[in-house]
């Protein structure tokens, strides 16, 4: 299935979780959080959420800032 | 020196608060923060780059007992902010009322702090139980109407963002000063030690500031030189300086000059 | 921090000078003395006076391996300073090259240093083997001549003594500065910590001050801050500030920002 | 001098704007508005006095030949400033697109305008077809909002109402002329006539002030120097200045001295 | 006005002093004159290029009735300054007690008057029936021995000569005014109107520039705007302006409000 | 009739028209404008427009200002 | 002989006045004053006062200054 | 005999020494330095350099001062 993930069109396996979906961008160790169709997905629920076609996804993490 | 910050709470040793932006490289970022003495640093919260592998990530570089500010920065409406800040707590792993550095500009050239969309923001994100410290113009009223919807600190300018310009206007930090309840933090303007100084001479609670430290020639000596000026500009608030006066008057002993 | 103020072959770790008048009692001007960091004090000569006995003199609280400086306070006249010094050279018990701030005023009200008779008694006192640091006006080429006169340092106001106005110009500063080949220290004006730091941020050598410490409510608060901001300004003169410009620049990264 | 102040298609001959408070006397304030030069005047509106009988209306002490422009003084909601503003278009007796001086404080305290309720009030009044002047804080984006919705001219002040600082930030003033696109109007803060002339040296379109005038022990004199100041500060603006440098040059030429 | 500014016994209408110096043509040099208003010009005395014939003479640029005022420009020692002035007075062909601006400057890269050279020769110029208008540094006791000396006039520079920089030390000039007895001419660092216009507030008699007037992009419109400056700045010291208050006052009645 | 005029409570004769409620404060001559329970009424209708008992009347003059 | 004229060595006529100088320079109409060996030569003796060998001369006039 | 000491007009005894002066006026412990006539007297002569009638002395220490 297609999904947006950081503003960019990529295809997904079907009926991945966002556990599923860090995993599968190779992301590790990363202190991450991901936001579903603009609501938070909390850690909690990483496991269990799958995801849906044209899913609109941000994965983001702390960067230096002022 | 018995003389702690206290935002929301939170008690911070000092009233230094320092960016992580702009550094040439994590290691010197990791030094000037110690050098600095903060115990709060802000963050920015960004889209994970998935092209860049294994990376290590800024927190690695942060040193350890110091609190994270996530801040909003790059978002142009309350409503991106509200999102960033969810998106925070979530990075933050929980923690209770979290704190965030509410940034709303109004656009990429002025990079002036949006008043009517931060206050907007500031009312969702208490009403979430965040703990909000917006960054925000040197307006009295508006100043006001932000500690009124319930911000923890409230963080008027000195200057635009990386100006150096330092406190272009003190008058209205006075003003702001003498009609809060909440700490007042300078963010944004300072260019050197002697402007940290001043601004909390004026009574301010604390200064936060990312370019002047990041973007000095040596970043770790600056960020050592305004952790000794806001100790020094805030012992001589409470010192009581003296008036100032157009003539002077002599140091030393009028009397008892020879052949007087 | 290997970043000592040398004058005339002497080593001093600080860069803050102060002053050891106008104190309520001497208790608190030992406090003070030692709060500062200080190891250049400036005394001043005056007679005896004696129907009072057994008064403790200055110098039981004055904290060891302080140097002395004494001054020529209270003089209108070459002669007078002149006289002083050599009085002030036989109280230090002699010494190599003993220092002394000259300081030669026009009148009781303005409290200026007269140029001329402070220049012609450089003259004198340099010739009889002194180390002479004069106080003057910020006249960039009376202090040039001065220099020339063979000073050891040169010593311009910020404002007038104990006026606590500041560094009223610092363009003549950095012109003086510029065309300095020893060491410049500033001399009276200071009111606050964030004009002592201002002073060592525009590149001057040290900061004498005496009112601002002994006349603020809490001496040795401010003496405290005095230190710290003679020190933080030295450090960011040194650490290369941030540009000034009128617009700002973000501190955050412009890209990644979430839906964008 | 073929340089007209044009504010929402009306034409002003002077680019001074005054106001008609706290005079002494009505015959002194018509003096000092004749002295002025000012083409445009601001009045309040305020209840009819019913005990008062016969006492002399304003208006015949206002020269002819100078346009009202009323204010909503005392307003401190976005619908008292609206409803005046509807009474002050019943009280100019029609006219097209009635001028009036927007003004929404927060409190009567701080002075300051209330950004968020001057805002809401412009977009109403805008919408009812006057012609809307507004005081506003000198927060460039407030100021391109204030625009935006159509104001004809935006004022931002120089220092708070009466207090005669003086332009406080004149970075502030320079970046919001060099965004905008409808005149700027300094209202408020100028003290004094080199104030104005600086006002006008920064390139704003006009300055309003009452308070400097009529509070000067002589106000006919100082609305004489407030009309030259304005003018010599247009003229200085348009005749750009020479740079400043902290070394100077000679203004005599260098060769031909004799002797040389 | 009836304000005439008055020195050595001679009246003139302006309180503007301009120079002849660095414009680039003489018809642009003369409508620029014209258009200040001033009715005293400084002039230099140079050696006249013999290889230039015929080449028309400044003299036959300056406006009918405007006094000439011969300076030394170009002298570092009292002793060419006295020759100087003598060929001045040749060069006025007599005239009673010829009026002179002495310059006495350090050297060619400051730009600085030399105060101790200046004094000498203004003493010789004195007696040998001079009225002498010094140039000198804003150091109070120097500016105080050239009256002592007889000087007509004192004029304590504002900034180095060009420098544009405007009245760097207004704590100086004050304390120069409430101690002289002579008038005092703001002379050099003026750059634009509100600069002039801020001079005459502090109380000063008299304003000399000519790098600011020949140096804009448009001089003749510049001299206009100084002419306006210099009298607004002087009408606004005589009308006595408000005080500064950190918070300010309504200029608009404070009852009658609708709706209260 | 009772009605509030410039926020005091005064006595009027029934039926009295707005130009009427002037005429009865003695103003005259007097460059005025009349806000009636919050709404202008506009100097043409000044003769027709009549109150009511408990009107909230505000009648406005320009005075100095800045 | 030769004198010095505004720092320059030049040959002049035996006996020359200093009115005969400015002539000889062709200095005419101009607003001029001379020094002669540091000293002011009054415009009243021009005419009399003779040039020595060796005289340092300053010819001199009014130009554009500040 | 008479002499001036800091300022004032004091009777003395005849043939006293600058160190009797101290004495004499009751200082001791003191850091002081002596001026006669205005010529510093070093220390070292105190015990030697003897007064003189209308002798003018300056004795001064070290106080506060900036």
């Amino acid at each position: 299935m297609r999904a947006t993930v950081n503003g960019e069109s990529v295809e997904l396996p079907e009926g991945l979780t966002v556990a599923g979906l860090l995993q599968h961008l190779g992301i590790r160790g990363e202190r991450v959080a991901v936001e579903r169709n603009g609501e938070v997905v909390r850690r909690a629920r990483h496991a269990e959420e799958k995801l849906a076609p044209d899913d609109v996804l941000e994965v983001v993490a702390f960067v230096g800032g002022g | 020196m018995g003389d702690a910050l206290v935002v929301g709470g939170r008690t911070f040793a000092s009233r230094l608060v320092v960016g992580t932006g702009k550094y040439k490289d994590f290691a010197t970022m990791k030094a000037a923060l110690e050098a600095s003495g903060a115990d709060l640093v802000t963050v920015a919260v960004r889209r994970l780059d998935l092209s860049a592998q294994g990376d290590k990530s800024l927190l690695h570089w942060i040193p350890k007992g110091m609190d994270l500010l996530p801040n909003t920065a790059g978002c142009y409406t309350a409503d991106d902010a509200v999102r960033t800040c969810r998106l925070a707590r979530e990075l933050q792993i929980g923690g209770d009322k979290p704190l965030v550095k509410l940034e709303v500009l109004s656009d990429a050239k002025m990079l002036f702090p949006d008043g009517e969309e931060t206050l907007k923001a500031a009312k969702v994100l208490v009403a979430e139980g965040f703990t909000v410290l917006p960054y925000t113009n040197d307006d009295p009223v508006l100043c006001k109407k932000l500690e009124d919807a319930g911000c923890a600190a409230v963080m008027p300018l000195g200057a635009p963002i990386g100006s150096g310009l330092g406190i272009r206007n003190p008058y209205n930090l006075t003003i702001i000063l003498q009609n809060a309840k909440v700490p007042i933090i300078v963010d944004a303007g300072v260019g050197t030690a002697s402007d940290a100084a001043q601004a909390m001479e004026l009574g301010v609670d604390g200064v936060l500031m990312n370019t002047a430290i990041a973007g000095a020639d040596d970043p770790v000596a600056m960020a050592t030189a305004m952790k000794l000026a806001v100790q020094a500009g805030r012992l001589a608030f409470k010192a009581g300086r003296i008036p100032r006066k157009l003539y002077g008057s002599a140091s030393s002993p009028l009397g008892g000059v020879i052949g007087a």
